[in-house]
């Protein structure tokens, strides 16, 4: 897959949202054209076939009666226009795929474009940090590109102005501020963006403002007890590289927590069986089951308060400081065991958003040894963490009237912040409020002035994305609606001239060009840093010291917290959603949960024995009630919850957003407490009354359990130690009737998986969606079990349901080679490619669904209704190499076909045989444990053969005699 | 082409099959005879020559049979041989079903078909109906007035039960 | 028997009136010899035949991707800045490409979107000629459609290069359904 | 016939004694008179059903097969339960007129043309189904191997589905002629007794000429014969291929060798539950009780109770042989049938198929119409139930614990399914109103059967 670099110029004006139809494929409105696909950047109306294509369906429908039509030769072939470029661009041949280096929150990644249109989303392998590794927001942000509800301009207390105009009215009003005397606020999120921060310092200074990170869920408590620990205010690195004990209280490290695509990279590699290294373990001590948890190898099920005890446990037995706790004796002595043996190698990470918990957990970190092996706090100037205790005082601040103007860049406390209410009314004694949202949220409604902000994908950055690597962000496309970087804005406020592009090369070529080598000049460095779009550089940040302290007064701060009666209300992110920013994207919404397996909702989790006392069933709706706050949402029991431990997730409730997240759920920020120092997660406390109402939650999976068949085979470590074959003995006896007719030669495309990497996190479906046009079906149609997800991952409880272990299962079209589905398709819709491949034929299908249901996997997807694709914004993000199905055809998974057809061509054209690893699927692309092998099984040397090979391989339902070409390896856990 | 018949009118189909009987006895060729309902034993005391529907039944059946297992074969390993789910391009027993049905659909329609052409039978046609109740309640004997002595076959033929026997010129052909 | 004849004569038109409905059935969506007018008078005659120019100056992708393309408005002018400048047809492009309002071909050659075609798979790896499929376009004043363009003629093809079964799998896997149909 | 002797054991098939006329009058002369208010009625409610049910099926055909319940687990339910319901009643009639012929069964007579009729519209109704359960039923024509542009692109000879097409079209063609020639001699008396100018034309045109010359009826007899030779095997092909759509798959509970014959059996069961239900209320609505008798119902009952009786052996032997096979899924799928959430379903299924027809081993509830008319009520519904059963509890919990899903249907399913009985009901009125309802020529060619010479 080759790079280029930007073209600035990439088209003589954008389309600004004046799209066209018939520029993505479709089986019954068959139209696609190469220049019509280009025409969004060229001048010009273009109404192409709308006259034809009713006559076209008109005929449709008519049918055979029409047929004496021709007789009078009075049908006319409908006419397609074919609209070239104007101009000349060497870069952009139609039908052929650009890739652009570029990073969405963090994580470094390619984006494809074909005919200027980003469609797709893959990791950047060359990051030595993320190394490929990319999650399911970074492939949905593609489309949070072409959301129709971004606004169009500038605006000025909600009237649509110019640029210019906007400008000169903002600066003067500043202007005032910064005279009144009063204070000039700039709230960002926490940034490690380089470049952004010297722009943002020189603001500060232009206004005399303060600059303040905002997370809505922050790690402040870690920042913060780092200061206190080691006079650092850093966030901690980890490297699970190295870690062969990695002790989790309540830490979603894979999910959620952190840079979840690097750790889960990370974390796999560890996670190797057959590794010389030998596998990490993995404990796990949490009130709520989180996609984390649902991978340890031992997980506990414990309160908040419990959870703490052992923490302090652990800090008396290995350094005698503090009260020492007083339950769960065992589970201390087992984490005390396994870290003494294992000193300098482990880890002991928590969520916990006390400061003096993390105190502590620092100090339990150092008296194993685990800084600087493990762990790194690393200083740096070109990072900015969220502070909760300086928005506290910001919002204080606000409500006394001693601040003058306030700039929100991508936060939208309105909606995050703890106190809401408190923070509106605060809001509004502030004169000059300047908002940056892309659309309209909480925050930007009480905004006087906003300065619409481009998307990532139109914005020029750079940023931080481990201490030593640094990732491009450009522009991939040109603002597709009248907004600009906040940076101009702010560029454009301080009367600097010149784009942000120019600012930002300057500044490399300043501060970073000096500190590479091997470049002629600053150009040089820039253009191949850019092309790469990662560069790794010494000096971006500095250790800090890690000197020893004394833990027992933090220790006995923790033992002192009160918790109030009734039950906890924990609140947690779920993986596709987050804090809500993204909550506009439909791909988020539907993509399951990988516990609750819960789609477009929040919902009140409760525990098996608490649901059974209370007589609670999933959908029943509930009311939680804390101090100041309460929601009604329905119910979910969920087996690994704490008895005592309710949890809502965040990111739900937006009440000003587009149409998508508007009222989904309701909003849990609120049960966020301001205590001892900083934002409290799980503070509240509150009572669970039933409402007596029912509503369905549109899960994807309802069974849980695997009743006890051979679906998803497992083992421990320590009994794959002595035999590989552990958990995998059992093999069907294969009896054909026929004798085999078909030959398998040439490339027989297979595909594994390995159940030991797979963590469930769900990348994959995202990508499998945005790579092979898959439909969103919506809140209703996934409640009628009817997604169209061509991958899913199937989760299985197993044991105990208070503390149960947990399996995932990607399950896809297994490509049988004695499929049961194409038997059975009176219209050949459905037969066996020479390659090895089930094949579904769109255009052939009737709709029969037999197919389906012969289906042992059930993983056949059948389009029930014209799903929506109205949205002519959101339709730019269709792959053009693939059809959009309508109504009454039957889809399943294809193996990418286009990729493998694309791989095959590109190596034909290029006149040399295909090379292992030349195809990959868009699922294998985006798995960041790399669990996903694909390949031609006739390759005797390539990974597929020696994952076919390996004595963990088996295929699910072997004994039906299909004979899948997706196998599976098994599960070890290290026990 | 209109012809002269001897018509005699039974109201019994017992006294039409003994009159028949008779008649056929004196080596006398009777045209035809009308009846509301198949009468037992009539056909062969006439002497009519066996069917032959059931060879037509045969030939047809026979023949969509062999078209419909040799296109099943044709298609799937000559014409587009096909995998489908690894079964072998020349899988017998998924043949079967269709080529059992062909040859049931075949050789009952062919057999209707020759059994409308062999008696003339189709819609819109409009037969001579010597007495609206022969279809109803009498028994209707037609005999060509030159095979036979009229008088003497009118005696025979009111011994037998008759109840009426005329000559009448009619077209018995359609 | 004049009834036989009569019902002769009706079996026969009905016959042919059923056999002439379904070879212009088929023909329905096939566009055989669609030979639209152009906005502008371009002739491939002129520039392919007399003048020889290759068809992938303008029609670049053809040897690269999935689509041989309508070469940009601008690529006209290469010549034309300095050829022919006084002649209507050219300063409709030169127009164009100075308003910014583009020419609007009319498509010639259209497959439906379910069916992936990819020029440089039959341009660049099977080396064939462009008059394979379009025709002599060498001679072509205003460009025709000459072949059928349909599924039949595709699979009658690679039937022909043996890439189609029963004949061979392993050449190019040129019959799979999915070579086509994703 | 010519024999004097009558056993006393013998029946009477027509009960009164008629002459050939009386029977043509009883039976043809409704034809003649003007509808009864019974019969409008009955009609207007048919039609006014089968209009809903047709509007119900534009929409969902116009809308998607969304608007039925089904999901990404169940892909089948209602619509081919329904399908399945009708072409197992849709046996009844073919099985009466070729398997009786051939047993030389006199008392066919009497319900035969009504039975034929009711096949051929349940066949009919069946049909809708594979048609509309399609997403793009207008694309259905691509199951016939026709020459085309494509390459020729042929149809996979392999799919059950295929079999059907073939099948069912087969098996309603040959039907419909069968039922067509047995109609001939009955409309040319139709032509001949009437009055009225314009029945004479149509009935004319509709009776192709015939004259009832012996010549012909020597060659009807063999045609009949010959028929029913080919439609006895068709009959027990139909519902073994209709078995095979779930037989030759890979799904616990469908996956099963013993479904040909269960499936005939069933068939047959319901096939004639469905006539006597039609055939009790059309002697009352029509006074036929003269031609179809007690004895016929009777008769039927007998053959209701051994159906019955064997479609409940075929039930036991699924569950003995899926406890036998040692199979864990196919165990699971016949527990989950008798226990999971589907249980109500094969209760019913049970007790009205397995038990409701042993009532019929007595006689006196044999000859009992109304209790028979309930009995035969239930049948049909427990046999509904039955594909209900086999189809979506089998479907709803499969291989992977994951998929695992329930299904219920929705409005416009059951109007759909409705409708069917609108189509049906009006077709049926339909044809006793413009048809001969009993064979005429045929009864009175059983006249003289238990009846001494006159």
């Amino acid at each position: 897959m080759s790079k280029f670099e930007k073209n600035d110029n990439c088209g003589t004006s954008c389309g600004c949202g004046s799209q066209t139809e018939g520029y993505w494929q479709d089986v019954e409105n068959k139209v696609l054209d190469p220049q019509a696909v280009s025409k969004e950047f060229q001048d010009g109306e273009f109404d192409s076939f709308s006259v034809e294509k009713s006559r076209r369906s008109f005929l449709k429908i008519m049918g055979f009666s029409v047929t004496a039509l021709p007789l009078t030769g009075c049908i006319k072939i409908p006419v397609k226009k074919a609209i070239p470029y104007l101009h000349k661009n060497d870069t952009v041949i139609p039908g052929v795929a650009n890739w652009y280096a570029s990073t969405f929150k963090g994580v470094p990644l390619l984006v494809k474009t074909r005919e200027s249109r980003p469609i797709k989303i893959e990791g950047n392998d060359k990051s030595m940090t993320t190394m490929g590794g990319v999650g399911s927001q970074q492939q949905a942000s593609v489309l949070s590109l072409y959301d129709s509800n971004r606004l169009n301009g500038p605006t000025i207390s909600g009237a649509e102005v110019e640029w210019a105009e906007f400008d000169q009215k903002l600066k003067e009003d500043l202007k005032a501020a910064k005279e009144s005397g009063k204070e000039v606020l700039i709230i960002t999120p926490s940034i490690s963006s380089p470049s952004e921060i010297t722009l943002i310092k020189e603001f500060t200074k232009a206004y005399g403002a303060k600059h303040i990170a905002f997370d809505g869920t922050s790690d402040y408590s870690q920042v913060k007890a780092n200061e206190i620990s080691f006079n650092a205010k850093a966030k901690n690195s980890y490297d699970f590289t190295k870690a062969n004990v990695i002790v989790s209280f309540g830490a979603d490290f894979l999910g959620t927590w952190g840079n979840s695509s690097t750790n889960t990279k990370q974390y796999v590699s560890r996670r190797d069986p057959s590794s010389s290294e030998g596998m990490s373990r993995h404990i796990q001590i949490e009130p709520v089951m989180s996609l984390t948890g649902s991978n340890a190898d031992y997980r506990h099920t414990k309160s908040l308060k419990d959870s703490r005890d052992i923490i302090l446990g652990v800090l008396k037995s290995l350094t005698g400081e503090g009260p020492g706790n007083t339950s769960n004796n065992d589970i201390v002595s087992g984490i005390v065991k396994e870290l003494k043996a294992n000193k300098g190698k482990s880890l002991v990470i928590s969520n916990d958003s006390d400061i003096n918990v993390q105190v502590v957990i620092n100090k339990i970190n150092q008296a194993v040894g685990n800084y600087n092996s493990t762990i790194s706090v690393m200083k740096s100037d070109y990072k900015i963490c969220a502070d909760d205790m300086a928005f506290e005082q910001a919002v204080n601040s606000m409500n006394d009237g001693n601040v003058a103007a306030a700039l929100f860049v991508d936060v939208n406390p309105a909606y995050s912040f703890h106190n809401s209410k408190k923070f509106e009314s605060a809001v509004k004694k502030v004169s000059t409020v300047v908002s940056f949202a892309l659309s309209n949220d909480e925050t930007s409604v009480l905004a006087k002035y906003n300065a619409t902000a481009n998307h990532t994908f139109e914005t020029w950055s750079d940023s931080l994305v481990s201490d030593s690597e640094l990732s491009f962000t450009q522009p991939v496309i040109q603002p597709l609606f009248g907004s600009r970087m906040y940076t101009e804005t702010l560029m454009s406020l301080m009367g600097k001239s010149g784009s942000f592009h120019d600012y930002m090369k300057s500044f490399w070529s300043k501060d970073f060009y000096p500190k590479s080598s091997g470049f002629a000049t600053a150009t040089d460095f820039w253009n191949k840093s850019l092309h790469d779009g990662v560069v790794s550089l010494d000096g971006l940040s500095k250790a800090a010291s890690i000197s020893s302290m004394n833990a027992s007064s933090y220790a006995k701060k923790v033992a002192s917290i009160e918790y109030s009666s009734g039950l906890n209300i924990v609140t947690y992110q779920k993986t596709a959603i987050m804090d809500g920013d993204m909550a506009n994207n439909p791909w988020l919404q539907e993509l399951p949960d990988p516990i609750t397996k819960a789609t477009w909702d929040n919902y009140v989790m409760v525990s098996p024995m608490y649901a059974k006392e209370n007589s609670i069933k999933t959908g029943d709706v509930v009311t939680l009630k804390s101090k100041d706050h309460s929601v009604t949402l329905p119910a979910i029991v969920q087996p690994g919850t704490e008895k005592n431990t309710v949890a809502v997730a965040v990111g739900y409730g937006r009440k000003v957003a587009g149409k998508v997240a508007r009222n989904l759920g309701e909003n849990a920020f609120a049960f966020y407490t301001y205590n001892r120092g900083a934002t409290q997660t799980a503070d509240s406390f509150g009572t669970l009354a039933k409402t007596g109402k029912f509503k369905g939650l549109a899960q994807t999976q309802t069974h849980h359990s695997m009743e006890g068949r051979d679906i998803v085979r497992e083992t421990t470590f320590a009994d794959y130690s002595k035999n590989p074959k552990a958990g995998n003995e059992k093999k069907a006896k294969l009896v054909n009737i026929y004798p085999p007719d078909h030959k398998k030669d040439g490339h027989q495309w297979a595909m594994a998986i390995d159940l030991t990497k797979c963590t469930g996190c769900s990348s994959c479906i995202i990508s499998c969606n945005a790579e092979n046009n898959v439909s969103v079906v919506g809140r209703q149609e996934v409640a009628n079990r009817r997604e169209m997800h061509w991958l899913r991952i199937d989760r299985y409880y197993k044991g105990d349901e208070n503390q149960p272990e947990v399996m995932h299962m990607p399950m896809l079209c297994q490509h049988c080679e004695n499929a049961p589905c194409e038997n059975v398709c009176p219209v050949m819709a459905t037969v066996h490619s020479s390659d090895g491949i089930n094949q579904q034929v769109y255009n052939r299908c009737v709709g029969t669904r037999y197919c389906a249901n012969n289906c042992p996997y059930k993983v056949r997807r059948f389009n029930w209704f014209n799903y929506d694709r109205s949205d002519k914004l959101a339709n730019m993000v269709l792959n053009p190499d693939v059809s959009t199905r309508t109504r009454g055809i039957m889809e399943k998974c294809s193996m990418c076909i286009q990729r493998i057809q694309e791989g095959k061509l590109q190596a034909k054209r290029e006149r040399r045989d295909l090379k292992d690893g030349d195809i990959k699927l868009a699922c294998q692309q985006s798995c960041p444990g790399d669990g996903i092998v694909f390949g031609d099984m006739n390759d005797k040397d390539s990974k597929i053969a020696a994952f076919l090979g390996s004595d963990r391989n088996y295929t699910v339902l072997e004994e039906l005699n299909v004979r899948p070409r997706v196998s599976y390896l098994t599960k070890v856990r290290n026990k | 082409m209109k012809k002269d018949y001897v018509i005699a009118t039974f109201e019994c189909d017992e006294k039409v099959l003994h009159a028949t009987e008779k008649v056929v006895a004196k080596n006398i060729d009777i045209y035809d005879i009308y009846t509301p309902f198949p009468v037992h034993g009539l056909d062969e005391a006439m002497g009519i020559k066996r069917s032959i529907l059931p060879y037509v039944t045969l030939l047809a059946g026979l023949t969509g049979m062999i078209l419909a297992f040799s296109f099943q074969m044709w298609v799937f390993n000559i014409s587009w041989p096909v995998n489908f789910g690894g079964k072998p391009f020349m899988s017998v027993p998924s043949f079967l079903p269709i080529t059992f049905e062909f040859t049931v659909l075949l050789g009952a329609h062919t057999t209707v078909a020759a059994f409308l052409a062999i008696n003339k039978l189709f819609p819109g046609k409009q037969p001579t109906i010597i007495d609206p109740a022969q279809t109803e309640d009498k028994f209707i004997m037609a005999i060509d007035k030159e095979k036979a002595n009229v008088d003497d076959l009118t005696n025979l033929l009111k011994e037998q039960g008759a109840v009426q026997v005329e000559v009448q010129n009619l077209d018995l052909s359609i | 028997m004049k009834k036989l004849f009569g019902a002769l004569v009706a079996l026969v038109a009905f016959g042919a009136f059923g056999a002439f409905v379904v070879t212009q059935a088929r023909q329905i969506g096939f566009n055989q010899g669609y030979q639209p007018d152009q906005p502008i008078a371009f002739s491939h005659a002129k520039h392919a035949g007399d003048l020889k120019i290759d068809c992938k100056y303008c029609h670049f992708g053809a040897d690269k991707g999935r689509h041989a393309g309508v070469p940009p408005t601008e690529l006209c002018l290469n010549c034309h800045a300095k050829v022919k400048t006084n002649s209507p047809e050219i300063k409709k492009i030169q127009k164009a490409v100075d308003s910014g309002e583009n020419i609007q071909w009319v498509k010639v050659n259209h497959f439906p979107d379910f069916a992936y075609f990819n020029h440089s798979q039959h341009v660049n790896v099977a080396g064939f000629d462009c008059q394979k499929c379009h025709g002599d376009i060498q001679t072509m004043d205003v460009v025709k459609q000459e072949k059928k363009l349909n599924m039949g003629w595709c699979i009658e093809c690679h039937r022909g290069n043996e890439i189609a079964p029963p004949e061979d799998h392993k050449r190019a896997a040129g019959g799979d359904c999915s070579k086509c149909h994703y | 016939m010519s024999d004097a002797h009558v056993s006393k054991f013998r029946q009477k098939l027509i009960t009164e004694d008629r002459s050939y006329k009386q029977i043509s009058e009883d039976i043809l002369d409704t034809l003649e008179a003007p509808p009864t208010k019974g019969w409008f009625i009955g009609f207007s409610l048919s039609a006014l059903v089968l209009t809903i049910g047709t509007i119900v099926i534009l929409y969902q055909v116009t809308t998607g097969i969304g608007t039925w319940g089904l999901n990404k687990t169940i892909g089948w339910s209602w619509d081919i339960t329904n399908f399945v319901f009708w072409v197992g009643i849709g046996h009844a009639g073919t099985l009466i007129s070729a398997i009786l012929l051939i047993f030389r069964q006199r008392w066919r007579t009497g319900i035969n043309r009504a039975a034929e009729a009711m096949t051929i519209f349940a066949v009919a109704c069946a049909g809708i189904f594979p048609l509309i359960h399609a997403g793009r039923p207008w694309l259905l024509y691509w199951v016939f191997p026709y020459p085309n542009t494509r390459g020729s692109l042929w149809v996979n000879f392999h799919s059950p589905l295929l079999w059907d097409v073939v099948a069912i079209s087969t098996y309603l063609t040959v039907s419909l002629v069968f039922w067509y020639m047995g109609l001939l001699p009955d409309l040319a008396s139709v032509r001949d007794r009437t009055k009225s100018k314009m029945r004479k034309f149509i009935y004319g045109i509709a009776s192709f000429g015939w004259n009832g010359s012996t010549k012909t009826w020597h060659h009807f007899e063999v045609l009949s014969l010959i028929l029913a030779g080919l439609a006895t095997p068709l009959v027990l092909s139909v519902h073994t291929i209709v078995s095979f759509d779930f037989a030759t798959s890979v799904i616990p509970g469908w996956h099963t060798t013993i479904f040909p014959p269960y499936f005939v059996a069933g068939a047959i069961f319901s096939g004639f539950a469905m006539v006597c239900t039609l055939m009790i209320l059309t002697r009352k609505i029509m006074n036929w009780e003269n031609y179809i008798t007690v004895g016929h119902i009777d008769a039927m009952c007998k053959v209701i109770t051994l159906t019955g009786t064997l479609v409940g052996l075929a039930y036991g032997t699924e569950f003995f042989i899926a406890w036998y096979s040692g199979n864990e899924y196919e165990q699971y799928a016949f527990i989950n049938r008798a226990t999971g959430p589907y249980w109500w379903a094969y209760w019913s299924m049970i007790s009205c198929n397995v038990i409701s027809p042993q009532f019929f081993w007595f006689k006196k509830l044999r000859r009992n119409m109304t209790f028979v008319f309930i009995i035969s009520i239930f049948v049909n519904i427990g046999m509904w139930f039955e594909r209900f059963v086999i189809i979506t509890t089998s479907l709803h919990r499969d291989y992977l614990p994951s998929s695992w899903a329930m299904y219920s249907p929705t409005w416009v399913e059951i109007w759909t399914f409705i409708g069917t009985f609108g189509l049906f009901f009006t077709l049926f009125f339909l044809f006793i109103r413009f048809l001969p309802g009993i064979a005429v020529a045929e009864v009175k060619s059983v006249y003289r059967y238990a009846r001494e010479n006159k």
